[in-house]
């Protein structure tokens, strides 16, 4: 089954990507200025201190031992204790995904929503409404993401006060994060969306579809947007990766927890189990979600199974 | 099997007059006129890079305390900031940062992409296959996290900015000319070349990179908009050029405490921001419609 | 009984695009239930438009008037959108060229079919639907329409597909077919097939418009033709008054421009056929140019299981000044001997001698000192044109370094394309700006340039419209017969080969079946493929004959 | 979006009783005072505070911002008052040897920690052994260089030896990071920087819940009867339990407690003070300024700044009075020496005597040589512009101190034509310039500690600052050495004035402003104040809501 080896391809070529970034971030980190037990020494300057850290975190070891040692544990999942927080990296980690996953779900759904309506709604219907639709697409691309975060505030919590300013609580705390996040990517989206529409529009087909008597909307929903859908995943995959690192930016205008401050803070204070892990973290998301796109391919396209 | 499907015969290939069927009212003038206003504005961006004393009243770094957080008035267009600073003159000197380090981590992230994507294209499989892992590894990395350890490994300053958005744009670029290369290369014009007597060699010069490399200026144009947008996003993550550098992503960082009580040193670097992307966004529009119509 | 369609004074116009000229003025048009109207005329003729406004489908921004716009009795002038798609699929079903590009290709021939019976409510339920889909299928001689229904378009035969591109539009049992091109992207037998599937539809009581570009095979289904010229129709009557005593002198140059045994030696297009220079006889040919002997070719298919044999022991030879023409349908290995030829692919086993030389077995570079003495005629030339290159930069490729100074060289290629019918001012002009025709012209010119012994046209003619293809057929003769160049013709097109070659071979499933002389071989064929093509082209036009008698009394 | 009512009924019975006895008590002892309404116990209360604590182990935690969470559930021995004086706390009384060196504790009785465990001398001496051990890595043994050992004369009398005496360790033992936790935790290494009812102290109130990123909750230690000598009340603490919610954004602060979802902010922006000063349904509160006030350190051993002229120049060349009112709009006052104006220690004569002489600055650096201006308008000397870099490491920014660096830089430009070069730099950075003494200018306040400690933290030859500078200023860390040997406070006083002034007349240190903590809580929040030792807020013990 060509599917499954291709799965299986993939896979590997993960497994090969997650060392490769693991590694790379390894190297970096211990390259970086000062060493790392002066950096958790911090303020405090007393005989034996620096020594004792070391000691502690194994940092006296030499780099490739070091690197084994990781790596050796990352296999048998175990990844470690903060320098910083001395707390098993596991558990910091799994307490602080849920909010980021939350946000970064909550606005591709957002997102898809109003990229699939705005596409709908104006693909090949005309000048007026495309041009009207590829203007606030293009608005919306183009504007930072902390920017709408700060517009959003200003408006919603500051003056009308209908959410609260922040806090990770509670489902209107995760309003207007989400909203923020999700209006650039839900343009983009909205764009690749109408173009695909409107090319499989100008398709013999569609003259087909019609003189069936099937009306616009239904050629739209029913045929048209499959066929949108494939470019639409290409970006997807790419959008993903932009959800994530947009989750760090919004979640610093709204004061959330959640991956984003764990990764400032985790590279500024140089806590390398953490920075590896959130690297992995990473790797193993971009994985995933390529296997997953290269098994939605075959399934949107027949024609793809064949080959 | 590769034997020419004889195909349509209706002669789909004549340029009569565009039928309105096939064309559908898409037909606009050559420039519109949103992307004649584009090309004014980056006019005066580049005005504001290279003189910006010519169209700005004060020195962007000097505050007056007695007159912090001041709305905007006669005297300063876009009041003044915490420290008393004019608004306006900031946003003016602030372009000459956000476009120079946008434009350099574009010019990073093409080179790198167009290097890497023409040997993954036209190279064998094994070149290939690296050259994709390599791709694999930059964008496992959110962009975020890789340009915070550039910054982090190198210092926080305006070249590593450049630097880090540049490397996490490498693989967007190389994967689009990958895909471009791998195209060209099946054409026909290509494959039959040497008929005319053609070597190896000459059909790469001649054919294969010149047509690979048509889709670049309308990309990278395309793509300064997204460098520019990443830059601030640096910035107000702090890891971008340091205050006082009037950036617009520095600005917007700075003006987050005070967005309760003053929403002017907030509102006009976020608008600065958003119209230089979309002029770059126009204009690189206007360039992918003009080498289509004359490709087609 | 009322008509089917009753359209008199019928006129289309795209006011907000281009100049706002009707693009079709003043047709009447009339089609009886049983009955087939066939309206004929080269593309851009307005042909497709006059048929799709009948479903209301000219297209956005199209203002269609009329005197009278009667379908089935009803007015259609006061037709709002809701009551044009009541009468989508139920009232008329659209069969469009290539089942390929025709139907969805993301769903299954089953759900294309029930598509009509879901939307205008047919089917009690979609399991009902399905069924009644399988039935339609059936209808149209697919046999197996429960797993066939399942399939892709992707996943049939040219023919099957096709097939199921008609059920999809008469799964409503619509007492009017409109099949706007339905044969031309198949090959002869198949087309046969199909226009079969049409006849019974139309014996069946079913009135059906048929849109086409080749008069003859209209004339073979066909009760009534219009011949349409620029959205206007210029003549109507019977198959047998249009063909056999065509008034208008539109439709005499077309049935003129018709490429058969009968026109050989003799040119297609201008106003009266004039004689062509006498090709020489066999015995006097001089040299032999090539000479291929044994060539076999496989190809192994992504999963390497079937080995798919493209050529088997083909042999064959070329003298100078002869044209070898070969025939054969689609998948029967004619290109990939082209290819071969050409030295763009090595084949499995054979030799290729050219010009006495070994060609196939060696290197490249021992090959470029000879190559400008083969060049290539492509079926697409707009894709064998680097994108960037103006004409003249086209013609010169071939030029190599032979003339030196740029004005000597701009002049050799103004020559060349004035010896292909262009004037000097479509040097420095964009292939894509160019007409079919033109863009054919341009690659002729460019074969020349280097004077060649031997020219390979793969479908040179077959994307063009028939007085376009008697043009550049006219002009190929020309240039063969005064440059005596070796010239073999590849078409798919039996008319076509008849009419250009010396010497025919005929090629299925990679083998050379029969091989003579172009009129005596299809006269009494000897292989039994070659016997199934004369017998499809007798039903495409028409229990044959009828067109012999019409050429020497015009 | 609610505020935690107190209990409904049940509870009623316990609460009124104790206001009873309360109002009864506070008439007894409060005699003449106007009738204060009594405090009403029950309920519950929510922070919004600044910073995450990093680590809830007081012996390990450096965090300043943290001190006043882990207050809540660790005592000390001793308290520092507002005047510099100790009262008794867990110690009810302590002795100082004639040479210094030995320090003899009587123990409170009846005290035991939350799990049971008695405090006692051994768990005094378990608790210091603990700390000095450098395998613990704790960032409190820094108060224990010269600690030996304890020795456990009876259960309630404890003997601290050190090696040489050490006028410092009194505030230290007042300090948090020297609380008691269990002994019986400190036993098995168990890691209680990530908090959890784990951690076990003394103190008023029980670790109950941390969600990180999110929030930390208390409840109230109903046993608690042992509070330092000069608390307002005896009893346990009024309030249920105490939550302390992290909002590190500023505009997220101030809108949480407009909207009433936090019943307290601490850290408020000068910006948004007038929205709690003196408004309807909120009360703005400002504590004594912090142990240190926040200072630009200048390494001496740096070129350019190793001409004393050129820091003197740095010093006077900008107006720091305007500044920090036009910053802070008048909530801080101006500082002149580095221990802060509330710290009894401060050098009362340094005040008003340097600083905003710009003239004065300008000939200073002609005198140097830097007499060239280049084109930005800054002075150079033999072609080298006059630099001078502020590496302000990112982990300590906050409280807008970064905003008035700003406003200095922009004045030394424009009033003396001196770059100073901002830059934001990492820990990673700020770690190896310390390791190496290569670094220039250092903003920052210190963390709480006795007046020598810090002068020995800041200019000390064996601080964190210049322990690592081979040549420091023979003169100062001479002195500072000696004023940690004399115990006695009026003898200390002169050594202290002298060490401040020659900081600041040799432009060693160019004190700012002495940064006050402030706080934003609705009207109804009673008993809020502030701990001296601590530069910050005081643990919720006597914090009570009214009607």
């Amino acid at each position: 089954m060509p599917l499954l080896r291709r799965i299986l391809v993939r896979l590997a070529t993960g497994a090969l990507v997650m060392w490769l970034s693991v590694t790379v971030a390894f190297l970096a980190l211990h390259a970086l200025p000062g060493h790392i037990e002066d950096v958790l020494a911090g303020d405090m300057n007393y005989p034996g201190l620096h020594e004792a850290i070391a000691q502690e975190w194994g940092l006296n070891r030499s780099l490739p031992v070091q690197y084994a040692d990781f790596v050796g544990k990352i296999a048998t999942g175990d990844l470690g204790t903060s320098y910083v927080m001395r707390a098993k990296v596991s558990e910091v980690i799994a307490s602080q995904i849920l909010p980021t996953v939350e946000l970064a779900l909550l606005a591709g759904i957002i997102a898809a929503a109003i990229a699939t309506a705005l596409a709908v709604a104006t693909s090949g219907r005309g000048e007026i409404p495309r041009s009207i639709a590829s203007t606030l697409e293009m608005v919306l691309t183009s504007s930072p993401v902390f920017w709408i975060g700060f517009l959003l505030l200003m408006l919603f919590s500051f003056q009308l006060k209908l959410f609260p300013v922040s806090g990770g609580d509670g489902w209107r705390a995760i309003v207007l994060p989400a909203i923020t996040l999700a209006l650039p990517t839900s343009g983009l989206l909205a764009q690749v969306l109408r173009e695909a529409m409107e090319r499989a529009l100008e398709q013999p087909f569609a003259v087909t579809i019609r003189s069936r008597g099937v009306g616009e909307t239904a050629i739209r929903f029913r045929h048209m947007l499959r066929h949108a859908l494939l470019p639409a995943m290409t970006l997807g995959g790419w959008l993903v990766g932009g959800l994530l690192g947009g989750a760090v930016i919004t979640e610093k205008v709204f004061g959330r927890p959640g991956l984003g401050s764990l990764t400032l803070s985790a590279v500024t204070s140089q806590d390398v189990p953490v920075v590896l892990a959130v690297v992995l973290l990473a790797a193993f998301t971009h994985v995933a979600i390529s296997t997953l796109l290269d098994i939605a391919y075959v399934l949107v396209d027949p024609r793809l199974r064949s080959q | 099997m590769s034997d020419v499907q004889h195909g349509l015969t209706v002669d789909a290939l004549a340029p009569t007059r565009p039928t309105a069927t096939q064309r559908g009212l898409r037909w606009r003038p050559p420039l519109s006129a949103a992307v004649i206003a584009a090309l004014a504005f980056v006019v005066l961006l580049c005005i504001a890079v290279a003189a910006p004393q010519s169209i700005s009243f004060y020195d962007p770094l000097r505050g007056n305390f007695l007159q912090s957080l001041q709305p905007p008035s006669a005297a300063h267009w876009f009041g003044t900031d915490r420290l008393g600073r004019d608004v306006l003159s900031r946003v003016v000197y602030g372009a000459r940062y956000s476009l120079l380090i946008g434009v350099s981590a574009m010019l990073i992230s093409v080179a790198g992409g167009v290097v890497l994507g023409v040997f993954a294209g036209l190279r064998n499989r094994f070149v290939d296959e690296a050259i994709s892992r390599v791709f694999d590894v930059l964008s496992a990395f959110p962009s975020v996290l890789l340009a915070l350890l550039v910054v982090v490994f190198l210092g926080a300053s305006m070249v590593n900015v450049a630097i880090a958005i540049g490397l996490s744009g490498i693989p967007k670029f190389g994967r689009v000319v990958r895909a471009r290369a791998r195209l060209v290369r099946e054409a026909d014009y290509v494959t039959h070349a040497f008929i005319y007597g053609r070597t190896r060699a000459s059909v790469f010069v001649r054919h294969l990179l010149p047509n690979v490399l048509t889709a670049v200026p309308v990309i990278a144009t395309l793509d300064i908009g997204t460098a520019i947008l990443a830059v601030s996003a640096l910035s107000f993550l702090g890891l971008g050029p340091q205050p006082p550098t009037p950036e617009w992503g520095v600005m917007l960082a700075e003006s987050r405490d005070v967005l309760r009580v003053a929403w002017w040193p907030s509102v006009f670097p976020g608008l600065a921001l958003t119209a230089t992307v979309i002029a770059f966004t126009l204009i690189g529009r206007a360039l992918q419609a003009h080498f289509e119509r004359r490709a087609r | 009984m009322t008509p089917l369609v009753d359209v008199a004074g019928l006129t289309i116009r795209f006011p907000r695009a281009g100049a706002g000229r009707a693009l079709v003025e003043n047709v009447d048009l009339r089609v009886e239930a049983g009955q087939c109207v066939a309206l004929v005329g080269e593309s851009g003729s307005g042909k497709s438009l006059t048929a799709r406004s009948l479903l209301g489908l000219a297209g956005h921004g199209a203002e269609v008037t009329a005197r009278r716009f009667l379908l089935r009795g009803r007015d259609a002038r006061t037709f709002a959108e809701a009551d044009w798609r009541r009468l989508r699929g139920t009232f008329a079903g659209l069969v469009l060229q290539d089942a390929l590009v025709s139907l969805d290709p993301l769903r299954t021939i089953g759900d294309e079919v029930a598509e009509i019976l879901l939307t205008h409510r047919l089917a009690p339920s979609r399991a009902a639907a399905r069924v009644k889909a399988q039935e339609t299928l059936a209808r149209v001689g697919i046999s197996d329409p429960a797993s066939r229904a399942r399939q892709y378009a992707h996943q049939l035969s040219g023919g099957l597909r096709q097939r199921a591109l008609i059920a999809s539009a008469i799964a409503g049992d619509p007492p009017l077919v409109i099949a706007d091109e339905p044969t031309t992207a198949l090959d002869m037998t198949v087309q046969a097939q199909v226009l079969a599937v049409l006849r019974k539809r139309i014996a069946q009581g079913v009135g059906v418009l048929l849109i086409s570009h080749d008069l003859a095979l209209v004339s073979g289904i066909a009760d009534l033709v219009h011949v349409i010229r620029d959205g206007r129709a210029v003549e109507s009557g019977s198959p047998r008054d249009v063909l056999g005593r065509p008034r208008h002198a539109y439709t005499r140059q077309l049935l003129a421009a018709v490429p058969s045994a009968h026109s050989r030696g003799m040119t297609l297009s201008g106003p009266t056929p004039g004689q062509l220079m006498p090709q020489p006889r066999e015995a006097d040919y001089d040299g032999e140019v090539l000479s291929v002997r044994g060539l076999t070719k496989h190809f192994a298919r992504a999963r390497g299981e079937t080995v798919l044999t493209a050529l088997d022991d083909v042999s064959f030879t070329l003298h100078q000044g002869e044209v070898l023409g070969i025939v054969g349908e689609s998948g029967s290995g004619k290109s990939t001997c082209a290819k071969i030829v050409l030295g763009l692919l090595a084949p499995d086993a054979g030799e290729v001698r050219f010009l006495g030389q070994n060609w196939s077995g060696v290197a490249e570079v021992a090959r470029r000192a000879r190559r400008r003495a083969m060049q290539y005629i492509p079926q697409d030339p707009l894709s064998s044109f680097d994108p960037r290159y103006t004409v003249q930069d086209i013609v010169a490729e071939n030029l190599a370094g032979t003339l030196a100074g740029a004005a000597h060289r701009r002049a050799r290629i103004a020559g060349l394309l004035e010896e292909v019918g262009l004037d000097a001012g479509y040097l420095s002009r964009h292939p894509p700006t160019l007409s079919g025709g033109q863009r054919q012209r341009v690659a002729i010119a460019r074969a020349l340039a280097s004077d060649p012994a031997l020219l390979i046209c793969d479908e040179p003619v077959s994307a063009l419209d028939v007085s376009v293809q008697a043009q550049v057929l006219d002009l190929l003769a020309g240039l063969q017969r005064r440059l005596r160049t070796a010239m073999l013709f590849i078409s798919h097109d039996v008319g076509v080969i008849q009419h250009v070659s010396d010497r025919v071979l005929v090629f299925h499933q990679g083998r050379i079946v029969d091989r003579g002389d172009p009129v005596a071989l299809f006269a009494e064929p000897r292989h039994d493929f070659t016997r199934r093509l004369v017998a499809a082209l007798a039903v495409l036009h028409g229990q044959g004959g009828r067109r012999d008698g019409n050429r020497h009394d015009a | 979006m609610h505020i935690d009512r107190p209990a409904s009924l049940p509870a009623l019975p316990a609460r009124s009783l104790s206001a009873v006895a309360l109002a009864l008590a506070g008439s007894l002892f409060g005699g003449a005072v106007q009738a204060q309404p009594a405090p009403l116990a029950g309920g519950s209360l929510t922070w919004g505070v600044t910073t995450e604590p990093v680590c809830f182990d007081p012996h390990r935690s450096s965090q300043q911002n943290s001190f006043f969470l882990i207050r809540n559930y660790v005592d000390s021995l001793i308290y520092k008052k507002a005047d510099g004086t100790f009262a008794p706390w867990l110690a009810t009384a302590w002795t100082i040897s004639q040479d210094g060196r030995e320090y003899t504790l009587t123990l409170r009785k009846g005290v035991t920690f939350s799990d049971g465990t008695p405090f006692d001398a051994a768990a005094v001496k378990a608790n210091l052994d603990w700390v000095k051990d450098p395998a613990n890595t704790a960032n409190a043994a820094s108060f224990l260089v010269y600690y030996d050992h304890t020795d456990v004369i009876d259960p309630g009398t404890a003997k601290i030896v050190l090696r040489q005496p050490d006028s410092t360790l009194l505030e230290s033992l007042s300090s948090v990071k020297l609380g008691f936790l269990s002994p019986k935790i400190l036993t098995k290494n168990v890691d209680l920087c990530s908090g959890g009812p784990g951690v076990i102290g003394t103190g008023p109130f029980v670790f109950e819940q941390y969600r990180r990123g999110q929030s930390v909750t208390f409840a109230r230690n109903p046993a608690y009867a042992w509070p330092a000598e000069n608390a307002k009340h005896r009893g346990p603490a009024y309030l249920d339990r105490v939550t302390y919610r992290f909002l590190p954004e500023y505009a997220v602060r101030t809108g949480a407690l407009s909207s009433g979802q936090v019943d307290v902010i601490e850290g408020v922006q000068p910006t948004d003070i007038g929205l709690f000063q003196d408004a309807e349904g909120f009360q703005f509160l400002t504590g004594p300024s912090s142990e240190t006030s926040f200072t630009l350190n200048v390494n001496y051993t740096q070129p350019p700044a190793d001409d004393v002229r050129v820091r003197q120049a740095l010093r006077d060349g900008f107006n720091g009075e305007a500044i920090v009112r036009s910053i802070y709009r008048g909530t801080v006052p101006r500082a002149w020496s580095i221990i802060g104006p509330s710290n009894a220690a401060y050098a009362k004569p340094l005040v008003g005597t340097w600083g905003n002489d710009i003239a004065g600055a300008n000939r200073k650096l002609d005198e140097a040589g830097w007499t060239g201006r280049d084109s930005e308008g800054f002075r150079t000397k033999d072609g080298k512009r006059l630099t001078i870099a502020l590496g302000y490491p990112q982990p300590y920014v906050r409280d807008n101190r970064d905003i008035l660096i700003q406003a200095i830089q922009a004045a030394l430009r424009e009033n003396i034509g001196l770059d100073l070069d901002v830059r934001i730099i990492s820990a990673g950075e700020w770690a190896k310039q310390t390791a190496t003494g290569t670094w220039t200018i250092y903003p920052n306040t210190d963390n709480p500690s006795d007046a020598a400690m810090e002068l020995w933290d800041m200019l000390g030859s064996g601080g964190f600052l210049y322990g690592n500078i081979k040549t420091p200023d023979a003169e100062t860390t001479g002195l500072i050495d000696k004023v940690r040997l004399v115990p006695d406070p009026t003898q200390r006083q002169p050594l202290l004035n002298a060490i401040q002034e020659r900081g600041v007349q040799q432009g060693f240190i160019v004190p700012l402003f002495a940064p006050h903590y402030q706080i934003a809580a609705k009207a109804n929040v009673q008993g809020l104040g502030f701990e001296p030792q601590l530069d910050a807020p005081a643990s919720a013990y006597e914090i009570w809501i009214g009607k």
